[in-house]
């Protein structure tokens, strides 16, 4: 199986895995007896109450340190994926590379803890 | 021209071998869920719909099917219809790289491992998108939450499987299997599991976070958002999303296996099959199959004694449990490895 | 997308296919009101396991529920919420109404904050009386309610 | 014994004395333990205050009585010192029913005086926050004022149902860059246990502000009793705690019992210090169950009521009803045990302890569910004697609290057993106690069931139609979920005037909004679970 092939494949497999969901729901649509509607039907769910306020509103994301750390930490670690298929051919040299990468990474880490980014951002101070 | 359709009928049939592999899998282990739960819950479990409750997943899909869909009038309609879609989608993508016998593989894509890091954090975006979508407070706080979880998890993941590609030196799932695929004295297997022991217990932790799963499994945790992301999901949209958290069950099993557990090798069995033909393939798959089922019962034994964690805990458990560990692994192996 | 098969083939397909298969499925609303609720707990749990068995799943949001199990006493102060519970179900669903509370308000008929029976409110299909019902009680509330969608004798 | 007792009568008697000095007010003591105060409006607030400053810390019930004339308010006040209770009688009049709020004193009073507002239109002038708690804001008239009368004929009324919509006020605010959250938890939620509400606010998932919004039960349950015969009050007093119904009759029968003057048996006594301490063990259990489905662990739910449907089989063979018996009722019991029943409480006594053992080993070795709770919804001592928490979140909180043995009812001063107490007041330490407390009731139950004396388990001179003599009872037990008393007042007719039932659960679930900010809500859910409330009980 050639790689053009291998990605081929991947490529129609997207296509299948959007039509499958999409038609089944669209015959699902097909087989449903027509639906009454109720007052309280297209509310939105707020535990059986009157929904109030919305959902949408300019709320604290106490995940985002996480995800700045994410987005660091993402990067580098997909740059180690090259020497680890070639480190054969580089030999000592590119280890002690990466492990000072691996050093900086960690030291990096260290950091962000020392300084309380891996803490739970509380949403009042 | 004719050689494209060659390919694409190939390619065809592998994607709906695939699909039908998951779906009936997926099928089986939501009855086989119950009745190991129930089981451990001193219950019997399902047991009305056909012998032993079997046509029990029949049912319910039969069910969901014909279930009304409701789309609140507050959702934003594309986001919402799309959203089961895209999760159904990105749940099914890295399976397209994983073998369950040697060349039985949709695509042996050169770049399988890095391929399935690529995608597995894609389904984020579906859970996001349903969270926004349904404009209901507890889906959104959900969504945030399995990004989160999605986030710390995905770099113990991407870590945990390096020191396997440092030491296989291929990408692809196959040569994965291959390299695992010989024994000492003939019975002890020389599975990655001994090899990396640290990487194993990482990944099998980061998984279950990717799966979603107790004691990971916050961002639908029942007693707290109700039902998490897909609280606004009905019918056969919710079908969906039930159907790619399953699909992520197998797959995380089923990646478990080859990376660690040896694929379709067994020591004993394995060398004695390779002498019979066609059906070589059978029991490759047999073994395959059985020991997704070892790691799954594990994984729903685990949903039956733990508690749920806390979201800070989860997340520090990440960073500052998980990640250290896999830095330390790659570290280890790096130099194990050049030094010999 | 308003494509519909026409209404005498999908009501043979609902009566001969799905029909069949709903009774196995349905699945139940976490949702008690009152004491009648803790008997509705102790019929899912390990002695009755009479949920499970039949197929029954709690879920805990009514956009995926089947059946609403009206556990209790409904006051006026809840029925709203209640009636809001049972339209936001979708279709088709099902109501058994457990306890003389949710029957005819039971032992508060006479309150000036109780609702007589939430059939007041909601369309309910099986009713079981008890104060509260003893679980194979509601057990047999089941079967009965299978056995009626599956001779089709749910109308609505 | 006999020592205490006196010593207790003459601490009364100088509360007595020195009340009716200072204040103006009649004052007297009464059998059990009780000073009665009666003050006029304008030196109510003046004794009260002498009576905080004078250790009575815990305010036990804030009653409203409709007189007829005028209304009255009553206040139940305990120290644990000297054990005596104060009931302090203010009269107010009908047109202008005004008293001072005595949150300032005690913050326990809050959710009482809403509670008394609206049900008899009492205004607590300075209370914080005086709006209706459990009806809805649009509700016309004071249900428990005498001119209030049910509906005695009910009929079907199809489509014509009258609902009572619910509107909370929110407020939308900020919080530092962002905007708070209302997040609305309940009343279907699976962790809420029943219909109560969580008005919840939220910062990320940190929770600012938590207002419990109750009344979803209310079933005008004091009212209703106003309208029946004493004995069929009991089952009514089962379907308030639902979960500990023994301990229910058993609080309504002592307030009768004191009324009309009747010595129970001994037998009868001690069946029902085993019957309270089972369906305490029962409610233990299922506390513990719930706790675990709230963690996410439903394996536990499923083994706590395993273990507890051994307690309801033991119920069952009594009363013949598995969850509201109706058993312990005026006058001793409804009728004896079941030939051979010790023997299978003795059988029970020797399986629980096993299955006990597995859920420590469960418990304590999981690293998760410690991690869960250990520092969750710290509960000082101070804060909680402050905001009237009774039972085992005030034990659990180090103050060793508990009627069975400060304010001995029936036979409980001839067992021994330990009131147990944890220091940490956390969730995990209420957790705990749950458990411990488990141990305890088994130890009351082995050495009752040792001593079971032979007799009759009803009280000769109960009549067929009970017509307690003018007057009023306050009789107080300790449930499984804390302090549960009834004051019964009777005009000589075969009803009682006025059932007033001071819940538990409602005082324990009052004080929860003061120490839950801040947490995240993983941490409020269980910290709520570890409250243990049951909606009937709160709403009634």
């Amino acid at each position: 199986m050639s790689v053009s092939e291998a990605y081929l494949t991947v490529g129609i497999f997207v296509l299948v895995g959007i039509l499958f969901p999409a038609v089944t729901i669209f015959v699902a649509g097909l087989l449903r007896r027509p639906a009454k509607p109720e007052p309280g039907k297209y509310l939105t769910y707020e535990c059986s109450v009157l929904p109030f306020g919305d959902a949408r509103i300019q709320h604290n994301v106490e995940y985002y340190m996480y995800a700045l750390l994410f987005v660091l930490f993402d990067v580098e670690t997909v740059f180690l994926y090259p020497w680890a298929m070639t480190y054969r051919s580089f030999g000592m040299l590119a280890t002690a590379e990466v492990i000072v990468f691996i050093g900086i990474l960690a030291l990096g880490l260290v950091y962000a803890w020392k300084k309380g980014a891996l803490e739970w951002m509380r949403g009042w101070k | 021209m004719s050689e494209l359709i060659w390919s694409i009928a190939k390619a065809l049939v592998g994607v709906v071998a695939v699909i039908l592999f998951l779906s009936l899998n997926v099928l089986f282990l939501t009855w086989l869920e119950r009745k190991v739960i129930a089981r451990i819950h001193v219950r019997y479990g399902p047991n009305r719909a056909g012998p032993f409750g079997l046509l029990q997943p029949i049912a319910d899909m039969l069910k969901l099917l014909t279930k009304e869909d409701i789309v609140p009038e507050k959702a934003d309609r594309l986001v919402f219809n799309l959203a089961p879609v895209m999760a159904f989608l990105f749940a099914l993508l890295p399976a397209v790289t994983i073998g369950i016998g040697s060349g039985l593989i949709a695509a042996d894509l050169p770049a399988g491992v890095l391929y399935i890091a690529a995608v597995s954090s894609l389904s984020t975006i579906a859970v996001l998108m349903a969270a926004w979508g349904s404009n209901n407070k507890y889906s959104l706080l959900g969504g945030m939450r399995t990004a989160a979880q999605s986030l710390s998890y995905e770099i113990p993941l991407v870590l945990s499987m390096l020191g396997i590609v440092a030491i296989v030196g291929s990408l692809s799932t196959q040569d994965i299997v291959e390299a695992q695929s010989s024994a000492w004295f003939g019975i002890i297997p020389k599975w990655f599991i001994f090899y990396q022991p640290l990487a194993f217990i990482v990944f099998l932790s980061a998984v279950v976070a990717e799966m979603g799963r107790i004691p990971f499994d916050l961002p639908e945790s029942e007693s707290e958002l109700v039902a998490g992301f897909h609280t606004e999901y009905s019918g056969m949209k919710f079908a969906m999303f039930m159907f790619a958290e399953y699909i992520h069950f197998v797959v995380g099993s089923a990646l478990l296996v080859t990376l660690f557990l040896g694929g379709w090798y067994l020591p004993v069995i394995s060398p004695l099959a390779e002498n019979l033909g066609v059906l070589k393939y059978l029991v490759q798959v047999a073994i395959f199959v059985a020991k997704m089922y070892v790691v799954i019962f594990f994984l729903m034994w685990v949903r039956g004694t733990l508690t749920r964690t806390k979201v800070n805990d989860m997340l520090g458990f990440g960073w500052k449990g998980l990640l250290p560990l896999a830095l330390l692994n790659v570290v280890v192996t790096g130099v194990v490895l050049t030094l010999r | 997308m308003e494509v519909k098969l026409p209404k005498v083939i999908l009501t043979k397909l609902d009566r001969l296919v799905f029909d069949q298969a709903r009774p196995y499925t349905m699945w139940p609303l976490t949702f008690g009101l009152a004491c009648c609720a803790i008997e509705m707990m102790a019929t899912g749990c390990s002695r009755y396991d009479a949920f499970e068995r039949f197929g029954m799943l709690f879920r805990a949001t009514p956009r995926q529920a089947d059946l609403m199990i009206v556990a209790g006493t409904v006051t006026k102060k809840m029925a709203p919420n209640v009636k809001r519970l049972y339209e936001q179900m979708p279709e088709p669903k099902y109501v058994i109404a457990m306890g003389e509370c949710a029957i005819s308000g039971g032992p508060f008929y006479d309150s000036y904050s109780v609702l007589n029976g939430v059939d007041e409110i909601i369309p309910v299909d099986v009713y079981v009386p008890g104060c509260p019902p003893r679980p194979e009680m509601l057990i047999d509330a089941i079967v009965k309610l299978q056995r009626k969608i599956k001779e089709g004798r749910i109308e609505r | 014994m006999e020592e205490a007792k006196q010593h207790v009568l003459e601490a009364e008697q100088r509360l007595a004395q020195e009340l009716a000095g200072k204040f103006n007010a009649s004052a007297e003591a009464k059998r059990r333990h009780r000073v009665e105060v009666s003050v006029e409006r304008g030196s109510f607030f003046p004794l009260m205050e002498h009576l905080k400053s004078t250790g009575f810390d815990h305010l036990s019930c804030i009653t409203g009585v409709d007189l007829g004339e005028s209304l009255e308010a009553v206040y139940h006040l305990w120290r644990q010192g000297d054990r005596v209770l104060a009931e302090v009688h203010v009269e107010l009049p009908r047109e202008q029913p005004e008293i001072e709020s005595v949150v300032s004193l005690w913050r326990a009073a809050d959710w009482h005086e809403r509670e008394t507002y609206d049900m008899l239109g009492i205004v607590f002038r300075g209370h914080p926050d005086l709006r209706r708690i459990l009806l809805p804001e649009s509700f016309q008239g004071y249900p428990l004022r005498r001119d209030f009368k049910l509906n005695p004929q009910p009929w079907y009324r199809e489509g014509k149902a009258e609902l009572w919509e619910t509107e909370v006020k929110v407020e939308e605010g900020e919080a530092g860059e962002t905007e708070t959250m209302v997040l609305n938890i309940g009343p279907q939620h699976p962790s809420t246990h029943g219909v109560c509400r969580l008005v919840t606010t939220l910062s990320g998932e940190t929770v600012l502000k938590v207002d419990p919004v109750i009344g979803y039960l209310h079933r005008g349950i004091e009212k209703i009793c106003e309208n029946r015969t004493y004995p069929q009050i009991v089952p009514l007093t089962d379907r308030l705690d639902y979960i500990s119904a023994m301990a229910n009759n058993w609080g309504y029968a002592l307030a009768v019992e004191e009324l009309m003057g009747i010595k129970v048996p001994e037998r009868a006594e001690y069946l029902r210090v085993i019957l309270a301490e089972l369906q305490r063990i029962a409610n233990h259990l299922m506390f513990i169950a719930a706790f675990g489905a709230d963690l996410g662990a439903w394996t536990v739910m499923m083994y706590g009521f395993r273990e507890r449907e051994m307690v309801l089989d033991l119920m069952e063979q009594v009363s013949g009803q598995r969850l509201l018996y109706n058993y312990i009722t005026i006058g001793g019991l409804r009728e004896d045990v079941p030939q051979g029943w010790e023997d299978n409480v003795r059988i029970f006594l020797q399986e629980l302890p096993k299955r006990l053992k597995d859920y420590k080993t469960y418990f304590f070795n999981n690293e998760i569910f410690l991690r869960r709770c250990r520092g969750v919804g710290v509960l000082e001592p101070e804060l909680a004697i402050e905001l009237g928490v009774t039972g085992p979140m005030l034990r659990a909180s180090g103050v060793p609290r508990d009627l069975r043995r400060d304010e001995p009812y029936s036979v409980y001063p001839k067992f021994d057993f330990e009131v147990v107490t944890e220091q940490e007041g956390d969730t995990l330490a209420r957790f705990v106690i749950r458990l411990r407390e488990i141990e305890e009731s088994l130890r009351i139950i082995e050495q009752a069931i040792d001593d079971l004396p032979e007799g009759e388990v009803m009280a000769e001179k109960v009549p067929k139609v009970i017509r307690p003599p003018k007057g009023h009872a306050y009789s107080r037990v300790e449930s499984p979920k804390g302090e549960l008393a009834f004051y019964v007042v009777s005009d000589g007719s075969p009803k009682p005037y006025r059932v007033r039932i001071r819940s538990p659960a409602f005082c324990n679930l009052s004080a929860f909004p003061h120490y839950c900010t801040g947490e995240i809500i993983p941490d409020m859910i269980i910290n709520f679970a570890s409250v243990d409330i049951v909606m009937g009980e709160i709403d009634r």
